[in-house]
């Protein structure tokens, strides 16, 4: 592809070198594109077959998958006993899969909706992948709660349903429950807004692509877009209005997923600071898992000249500062316990740092706070393989903040007798692997039905040469 | 015949028809009962049910009336639910309520203490033991092995017929073959022997002795597994009777025992408790209790609970009882001509002298036991009782008990003649002599020797393989029985249900084969009239019909003893005691589990999973080994060790366990364990791919510590020095609930200042004198609410005070809130990975782990608080609070989030990890109907009793009155024989409780959370005279 | 134009649809709602003969309801009560009698059909005489009253505060064959609760608790 | 009777806003315009009033809001007060995260519905009118010829300075859109 690409605008600034870039503010998308350039670049990789790393990537994943799903149904049918839980550790794995993918979520949705509104332009090459992930993530997150019942069957009783029983309703007043309707509403939500953005994008998709299944799904998707002005227009509004609702949502949704831990009386878990301090985490998690995802893309599918290293470095400066964040918030935690003078909760602390589970938090520390040091270093942010490797740890280290929140605030409490340790079963193994295959094989079919960057919004942001024309008529002739 | 044991009706008393639609399954329970009692059953203050309407019935029948169950038949069509049967009995007799309580008072064959017993029945299945209020033994408490007797009685696995070489027979045979063998054995003039274990039944024991009499040698050999023949052996020489004193500890002031665990396992555990904990209560206004000083080289239950606890070698006991004798001698003037040990260290003398000084002080209020088997060291410690007077007030040798009359002599000698072969006819009765007597190899080809080898055990055990015949004998609920615990003391068992099986009482077949059959009831009648009704009080009516109704009701009744001839005190018999060098190498120390008195139990699944009070270990027993050892060996909790003491005895392998308090150099091993059968619990609990069963197949729970015994000077010692310990590099992971055991935190991760957790509060008398608030935590518990208090109780507020300082830690109350409350058995794994089930849990803390170590014991379960931090974080709704204030668990409402588990303070919440499995239906038929039985998924907790108290309120509704204080009973509260749980309305101004709340030495744990417990406190004061270290 | 005819076409359709959901809407029974559940029993036994024409007492039979959770099915020796004499219907014996009047004979002692039944289950022949070297058998009743496992329902406690049984059981007396009346569901129970605290049972004034554990334990 | 439109084909969108800004000083009459992607200024230059559905959202929302809180305070306080953890019957500071919640839902949805409706936008429609790389890279502009004295070579004169690609005439039924 690149090299095509080449052939056919060969002048030398289509691949600026780096330094250039770096000094004057180098254009959003490289190599000088046109739109039609987008459409082609952005349509072909769905329109050629899939590449054998795609093949290899999805095998693999999907395999994952399969695994998860077998755990999960023996699991289901046997019962949780086949998790490691016990008595005074009731939660685990579970839960921390779920803070962690709802957090894998939320970045998603900031650089969607948080960067449009901010009008920062470099969003448009991202921000179509970042809200798949988003999705796939909270599709993830969603599957925890439910399956970490005892009676997984019998979720339905958390929805407030005119009932024979009284009538008798649920319980408003437990965290639980406004998760319920948080992650619904922000899977709703997020859905929406990625398949309205996706809407124009169909329209192309449709009107460039032969009459054929894709075709035919394409025009049913796409509602009869015809890309009249006036539509643009109301479009417009409610693309901002949802961006505008989305940015609120996802700080509520992780603050009250805060709030299961934080309305609880368990020492390490009973904290205000909870809520700022997963809304950090989850983000820093989330860019984490986006630069993982857009540099797998961008190799993948060939689109270095639309996620240019200008977007990486972005997205590292942004890591870097939640890392700081979390950083903080950690030591704040243990000044709040010591300051407070609460032995339960200086205890628990003290515990995390050097109990049974000191390997889990220092693991968290070192992948959280001590090795995203090094963006600080321009050459790391710039260096691919480096800043793919560091995306990798945070994401390890945030996985690990949620399993030491959990897992060493329950396993030594208030009373010394019922003090227990925890240690995961295959099963529950296998089912956290499963989570991950599922993220993928949906991201890896995302990647090859649907155009992983919005076009219509990257045409937005063309640069717009002065004498395009000429060009133009050549290429009309050409057309 | 078999087939008969399982029709159709009985089908699933759990019905798992809905484990997927939410259903708590809970079983019917309808069934016609009455025809299931054998004739003349007399109801407590109720009336005689004439013969004439109890006609006895088949098990066919009785298996028919038991089902008001449900057949899964048919599906009625459009989502109709399956289609459920009633079977109600062909005829009902009068007054039989079906699903209504009844209790009959009895008597507890549990151990040989015969406690006082009501059995409550429902439906015609006997379900829940209580402790028989009015008994003046057991004093309304009963013990966790009382408790746990129904389930035995529908246990699957008890013979249902005779059998003749191991295969089933019909009754006639047997008793045909069986009288012609003694036949023949009395012709050849040879020797006949009927072995039992202590038995406290009169009326059997004269059967026997009638029977024995008919040969021309012929003896009754009474065999206690866990003995105390030395002591009646050295009344016989100090006061030329055999007799057991009975003890008082009610009447004791000062209490000095050395490694008697008369709280745990000792003769009368139950009784004594109650005594014990009666002196345990000291008041504001009146500071006083009673000094208990232990010494032994253990940490048995008294120790745990004693005021002061030394750590002994074994080897030192004598020496001490010697010693103190010494002192007290002096004291009162007549010293010993002799030193009673020539060799004496001079330690722990000075702490014996005060010792001394104070039983003297408190002459006849003083008691000393010891539960050496060395007659040597029995008698001074009679001297010291003499010389203190305690004779008459402590200890009752006018009427004494017959709670053991184990001879061991007796034994050694059977043994003998049975190597030799000179033994005809061999009865052994509820006990199994190869397996208590491991210790003698070969002695099963002596047992395989004898020409008629018979068995009365219920289940199979090592003799029974080897027996010829085996006639098993009912299950005690099955059939009538007396006893005498105490010289004058007659209480009755009578039988809550027909014979599941086709058994037959010993009593019985013994009158069978001596040519005279004779019911067991009419036996009983016979011997009551003879040799009971003529000793009556004067009270009492004259007409024996009445005074054996009365009898029948009450469960007992206290006729003039037999007088016993007491000899004047026999100083002579006094003599020095072996000088005992400490010889090298271990000292082994066998010992009973308060779960496990006896291998007869070994089949009880509750028993296996009843935590050792101490140890908090399930399933099987270990080796407990001194830390100072442990560390020496390098050897840790789990790790498999190999105990033998040279070529002879073999070697066994077991887990270790690192025991706080004990001695070091000593092995302490529980026996009654490694019983034949036990392998049937293999399966116990849920199957999973992940799942290591209870027990490895080929093997049974725990090994048989028994063959460490020896028979030493005509005594069978618990004790063997010069074992070796060798590491195997296995481990088997120790199936504990606890596994932090001490109220310090760890150091390295402890904040400065609150190193120390105050869940429980400890006092000493000293400061208790002083201030009766002494050791009460100080932070500021704070009372303010966040939000107005909109939710009044203005009708009842149920609540609950413990008494720590009464409470033994004696963990009858775990098994009775296992049997109240459907509670299910889940087996070596689960308990494993911190599963347990049991509502109901005794936390044991270590104080200070070191030498002396101050053992804790605190009974924790829901404290149904008012801000209930449980019910908060339900979504469901499946755990509120009732307007009584009880926090409520809805089972068929709750989802399994396990959120409310985790934000417990307390960790009281179970979960239902899998669908325990209840596949045995006769086995659930110990199931209470008044308690759903959980399904997999869903939470359960302790809800004090509310089935009971519901049952209270309409029994109070129905008769129009308010609830009486007292009126509702927990299950917990019923059994505690140290009566340290009081439930009650703390609404009630009047109530035990509300007074109870007044108690200065009330507290609430974790108060500072403000979470508003309804259960309190009271801290527990020590009777010692340094001040109060705090918490 | 052909786009207008197609929308107006279906609006109409969705229109019937809808009413014809709603209507059949009252034909809907929710899962484990039994109400009206009237199965076939071994024994045509007539509450509305019983109960209604014979005027007797439900207690008579179901003597357990006033002392006891459960009312209690009554066993077959309950019948032989009245049926050791009564072994026919009323007109049916009439005219034995009569006859046996006209031909000077004693009556012949007439089985009905479904009480032969009753004398089977107890092992007695038509002279209602045990039958040797038989025992009795239970009669296997249909339950038609199924509450849940989970829930505990006592019949002591209503019958003490005055419920009548009719109010749960419906019009017995009338029913030939019995049916369930009530759906018998949480809501029902609960409702009724509410309604007796607020007004009380029959003029009296009651405490009907709504705790979870009065029924769930 | 039937309509003519002119159609005018632009490559770039600064010759769509700059033709566009034209003919309107001509006041020439924009039926509409037809871009790949949102032309900033386009509404402007084309004079669309602002839209409207921002009142839709926030209505949307306070329903949501207020809807679920009043529900709420119903269940918790009225329809059946259950005691949990000793908690007020109606404690407002718990029911807020659902409430805010379902505004949210409720918002979002409301007014992507608005816009599917108002755009007329659903599953399957037609797409008229088509235009070719309408969707990829052309701009098209669309003028009535509403009387006598428009010239469609005065337009095509006008438009040249903006490297007009090409100019169409159509015919369309009345009120049709072009077809």
């Amino acid at each position: 592809m690149a090299n095509t690409m080449t052939q056919r605008v060969p002048t030398s600034s289509s691949v600026p070198n780096p330094d250039a870039l770096a000094t004057l503010r180098p254009p959003l998308i490289a190599g000088d594109k046109q739109p039609a350039d987008v459409t082609h670049d952005i349509c072909a990789p769905f329109e050629r077959g899939p590449t054998a790393l795609w093949w290899v990537a999805f095998a693999v994943s999907f395999t994952t998958l399969v695994i998860g799903a077998i755990a999960v149904t023996y699991q289901i049918a046997t019962g949780i006993g086949t998790w490691g839980l016990n008595r005074t550790v009731g939660w685990a794995f579970d839960i921390t899969n779920f803070v962690f993918w709802v957090g894998i979520g939320h970045a998603g949705t900031l650089i969607s909706a948080v960067l449009f509104l901010f009008r920062q332009k470099w969003r448009t090459s991202v921000n179509r992948s970042a809200e798949a992930m988003t999705l796939f993530a909270v599709m993830c997150a969603g599957l925890f709660p439910i399956i970490h019942m005892g009676r997984p069957w019998l979720a339905f009783w958390m929805m407030p349903y005119p009932n024979t029983r009284g009538p008798l309703w649920v319980n408003f007043k437990s965290p639980l429950l406004w998760d319920v309707f948080a992650i619904s509403t922000y899977l709703l939500i997020s859905a929406v807004f990625w398949y309205v953005g996706l809407v124009p994008d169909l329209a192309t998709i449709r009107d460039r692509s032969p009459a054929g299944w894709r075709r035919r799904l394409a025009s049913i998707f796409s509602l009869g877009w015809n890309g009249s002005a006036r539509t643009w227009h109301r479009y417009e509004t409610v693309y901002m209005l949802l961006a505008g609702l989305a940015t609120p949502l996802v700080f509520s949704v992780h603050t009250i997923v805060s709030m299961d831990f934080a309305t609880a009386v368990i020492p390490g878990w009973h904290t205000t600071i909870f809520p700022p301090y997963f809304v950090a985490g989850a983000i820093f998690s989330g860019l984490a898992m986006v630069l993982t995802l857009m540099l797998i893309a961008r190799k993948v599918m060939q689109l270095e000249d639309y996620i240019t290293l200008r977007h990486v470095e972005a997205m590292c400066k942004l890591m870097l500062s939640m890392g700081c964040i979390v950083g903080l918030a950690y030591g704040t935690e243990f000044f709040v316990a010591a300051y407070s003078g609460n032995p339960y909760e200086q205890f628990v602390f003290l515990n995390r740092a050097g109990g049974p589970f000191r390997w889990a938090y220092w693991t968290m520390v070192t992948c959280n706070v001590i090795i995203p040091q090094l963006l600080w270093l321009r050459g790391v942010r710039r260096n691919i393989a480096l800043v793919f490797a560091i995306s990798i740890v945070v994401n390890i280290g945030m996985w690990f903040e949620r399993f030491v929140i959990i897992v060493t605030s329950l396993h030594r409490d208030f009373l010394p007798s019922s003090w227990a340790d925890y240690s995961p079963t295959i099963i529950e193994v296998a089912t956290l692997l499963g989570s991950f295959g599922l993220f993928f094989s949906c991201f890896l079919l995302f990647c090859r039905f649907i155009p992983v960057i919005a076009m219509a919004e990257v045409k937005g942001v063309l640069k717009s040469p002065h004498h395009a024309h000429e060009h133009e008529s050549v290429k009309g002739d050409a057309a | 015949m078999a087939a008969k044991f399982m029709p159709p009706p009985i089908a699933p008393f759990v019905t798992t028809r809905d484990v997927f639609l939410a259903a708590m399954t809970k079983q019917r329970s309808e069934f016609r009962p009455s025809e299931t009692k054998p004739h003349s059953l007399v109801r407590r203050g109720g009336n005689q049910v004439a013969p004439a309407e109890a006609a006895a019935l088949s098990r066919r029948q009785f298996l028919e009336a038991a089902g008001f169950t449900i057949s899964l038949a048919a599906f009625g069509g459009c989502g109709r639910a399956p289609v459920d049967h009633a079977f109600p009995a062909p005829a009902m007799p009068a007054g039989t309520i079906p699903g209504q309580l009844r209790s009959y008072a009895s008597t507890c064959t549990g151990c040989s203490a015969a406690c006082g017993l009501l059995v409550g029945t429902r439906d015609g299945r006997p379900l829940k033991m209580e402790g028989l209020p009015e008994h003046p033994l057991s004093q309304g408490g009963l013990c966790a092995v009382g408790q746990a007797l129904p389930i035995g009685l529908y246990d699957r696995q008890r013979f249902a017929e005779p059998l003749q070489n191991g295969k089933p027979a019909e009754w006639t045979t047997i008793d045909h073959e069986i009288v012609q063998g003694l036949d023949r054995i009395k012709s050849q003039q040879k020797a006949v022997r009927v072995v039992t274990s202590t038995v406290t039944s009169p009326t059997l024991r004269a059967r026997i002795a009638a029977f024995v009499k008919q040969f021309p040698d012929g003896r009754h050999v009474v065999f206690d597994p866990n003995s105390s023949s030395a002591i009646l052996d050295a009344h016989q020489q100090t006061h030329g009777a055999r007799v057991l004193p009975h003890y008082h500890f009610d009447r004791a002031t000062t209490v000095v025992s050395f490694g008697a665990d008369f709280l745990g396992t000792w003769i009368s555990p139950v009784e004594f408790t109650a005594g014990w904990s009666s002196r345990r209560a000291p008041q504001a206004n009146k500071p006083e209790m009673s000094h208990h000083v232990q010494f032994e080289s253990r940490m048995s239950l008294t120790g745990s609970n004693a005021d002061r606890r030394y750590a002994i070698h074994p080897s030192q006991q004598g020496p001490l009882v010697g010693r103190l004798a010494e002192i007290v001698a002096t004291l009162a003037g007549k010293p010993l001509p002799e030193k009673p040990v020539a060799n004496m260290d001079g330690k722990f003398d000075q702490q014996l002298a005060e010792l001394a000084e104070r039983l003297w002080h408190e002459r006849g209020r003083g008691l000393v036991v010891c539960d050496s088997q060395e007659v040597g060291v029995q008698r001074y410690v009679n001297y010291i009782n003499h010389l203190l007077g305690n004779y008459g007030t402590t200890l009752d040798l006018e009427r004494p008990s017959r709670q053991r009359q184990g001879n061991d002599r007796d034994i050694e000698s059977l043994v003998e003649e049975l190597s030799a072969g000179q033994i005809g006819a061999l009865f052994v009765a509820d006990v199994d002599l190869l397996h208590a007597l491991a210790n003698r190899p070969g002695l099963a080809d002596a047992v395989d020797r004898v020409p008629l080898s018979i068995s009365f055990a219920p289940r199979g055990d090592e003799f029974t393989t080897h027996a010829k015949y085996v006639c098993p004998d009912h299950h005690p609920l099955e059939s009538w029985s007396d006893a005498e615990p105490i010289s004058g003391l007659m209480s009755l068992g009578q039988p809550t249900l027909q014979p599941l099986g086709n058994t037959r009482a010993m009593m019985e077949s013994l009158a069978t084969w001596m040519g005279q059959p004779t019911t067991t009831l009419a036996a009983l009648q016979a011997y009551w009239k003879d040799s009971v009704f003529p000793r009556r009080p004067s009270s009492a009516s004259a007409s024996f019909a009445d005074f054996w109704d009365v009898a029948l009701r009450s469960g007992f009744v206290e006729v003039t003893p037999e007088p016993v001839k007491i000899n004047e005190f026999n100083a002579t018999s006094l003599k020095p005691l072996m000088p005992t060098t400490a010889a090298d190498g271990f000292t082994i120390v066998l010992y009973n589990k308060i779960g496990m008195p006896d291998a007869r139990h070994a089949h009880n699944p509750w028993l296996q999973e009843l935590p050792d009070p101490v140890t908090k270990v399930t399933w099987g027993n270990y080796v407990c080994v001194s830390p100072a050892d442990a560390d020496r060996l390098q050897i840790n909790d789990g790790d498999v060790i190999a105990v033998s003491v040279g070529k002879d005895a073999p070697q066994l392998e077991l887990p270790a366990l690192v025991q706080v308090g004990q001695h070091e150099g000593t092995l302490a091993i529980a026996r009654g364990y490694g019983v034949k059968g036990t392998d049937r619990f293999a399966k116990v609990g849920p199957q999973w791919i992940g799942a290591n069963p209870t027990v490895v197949d080929g093997e049974l729970v725990g090994v048989n510590a028994a063959v460490f015994q020896e028979f030493r000077s005509g005594m069978l010692r618990y004790e063997r020095s010069g074992a070796t310990v060798a590491k195997t590099g296995k481990h088997r992971a120790l199936a504990a609930t606890q596994k932090y055991n001490s109220l310090e935190l760890p150091s390295n991760v402890a904040p400065h200042g609150a190193e120390h957790r105050d869940v429980i509060q400890r006092t000493t008398l000293a400061a208790f004198a002083k201030d009766p608030h002494a050791g009460a935590a100080e932070h500021h518990a704070t009372d303010t609410q966040l939000w107005p208090e909109d939710h009044p109780k203005t009708g009842h507020a149920w609540g609950m005070v413990i008494d720590l300082n009464k409470c033994t830690g004696c963990s009858a109350c775990v098994i009775a809130c296992q049997a109240e409350n459907n509670i299910p058995v889940v087996g070596y794994d689960e308990v494993r990975r911190q599963r347990e089930m049991h509502w109901l849990r005794i936390d044991r803390y270590y104080d200070q782990v070191s030498e002396n170590v101050d053992v804790a014991h605190q009974p924790m379960m829901c404290q149904h608080c008012d801000n209930a931090p449980c019910e908060t974080v339900c979504p469901a709704l499946a755990t509120v609070h009732s307007s009584e204030g009880l926090n409520e668990q809805v089972y068929n409402r709750c989802v399994g989030t396990r959120y409310c588990a985790n934000n417990c303070p307390y960790k009281v919440r179970r979960f239902n990890w899998f669908a325990y499995p209840h596949p045995d239906l006769r086995q659930n038929l110990v199931l209470n109907p008044e308690v759903t039985v959980r399904s997999r998924g869903v939470m359960e907790k302790c809800s004090m009793c509310v089935q009971r108290i519901e049952a209270g309120r309409i029994a109070a509704r129905t008769q129009g009155v308010p609830m009486a204080d007292g009126m509702v009973q927990t299950a917990c509260q019923q059994s505690c024989p140290a009566d340290a749980i009081l439930f009650g309305d703390m609404n009630d101004p009047r109530s035990a409780i509300s007074a109870a709340l007044k108690n200065p030495r009330r507290y609430r744990v974790l108060e500072e959370l403000n979470v508003r417990p309804s259960v309190s406190y009271l801290r527990v004061v020590r009777n010692r005279d340094e001040e109060a270290r705090r918490g | 134009m052909q786009q207008r005819v197609l929308t107006i076409a279906l609006i109409i359709g969705l229109g019937f649809s809808i009413a014809l959901l709603a209507s059949a809407m009252s034909a809907w029974r929710l899962p484990d709602n039994q109400q009206g559940y009237a199965p076939q029993q071994p024994i045509a036994y007539s509450h509305r003969l019983h109960a209604g024409e014979l005027q007797i007492n439900c207690v008579f039979c179901h003597s357990a309801a006033e002392s006891s959770r459960y009312a209690g099915i009554p066993s077959s020796d309950v019948c032989m009560k009245c049926h050791r004499l009564v072994t026919a219907p009323y007109n049916v014996m009439q005219q034995e009698l009569q006859l046996a009047d006209k031909e000077k004979r004693p009556p012949k002692t007439i089985v009905s059909a479904e009480l032969k039944k009753l004398y089977d289950s107890l092992a007695l022949d038509d002279k209602l005489q045990p039958i040797p070297g038989r025992t009795p058998q239970s009669i296997a009743w249909v339950r038609v009253h199924n509450l849940p496992d989970y829930a505990c329902f006592s019949h002591q406690a209503h019958v003490a505060a005055g419920v009548t049984c009719q109010y749960c059981h419906g019009p017995v007396e009338s029913m030939e064959r019995m049916q369930q009346f009530s759906t018998l569901a949480m809501g029902w129970c609960v409702n009724c609760h509410r309604d007796a605290t607020r007004n009380g049972v029959n003029g009296r004034q009651v405490h009907a608790a709504t705790d979870c554990s009065v029924c769930h334990h | 009777m039937s309509e003519r439109l002119l159609l005018a084909k632009f490559g770039h969108e600064d010759d769509l806003l700059a033709s566009c800004k034209e003919l309107r000083r001509h006041d020439y009459k924009i039926v509409d315009a037809f871009t790949p992607y949102a032309v900033h200024g386009l509404d402007r230059a084309m004079g669309l009033e602002p839209s409207r559905l921002t009142w839709v959202c926030f209505l949307c929302g306070m329903i949501g809001a207020i809807g679920m809180l009043i529900f709420e305070y119903w269940v918790g306080a009225i329809s059946w007060p259950v005691d949990v953890g000793g908690k007020p019957w109606n404690s407002l500071p718990s029911n807020v995260p659902v409430a805010f919640e379902t505004a949210v839902l409720l918002a979002g949805f409301g007014s992507v519905f608005a816009l599917f409706g108002v755009s007329r936008l659903y599953p399957g429609k037609a797409v008229r009118p088509e235009f070719d790389r309408v969707t990829d890279d052309r701009f098209i502009l669309v003028l009535a010829e509403t009387d006598a004295r428009f010239d469609p070579a005065e337009v095509k004169h006008l438009l040249r300075p903006f490297n007009l690609l090409e100019l169409e005439e159509r015919v369309v039924s009345a009120g049709g859109v072009p077809s």
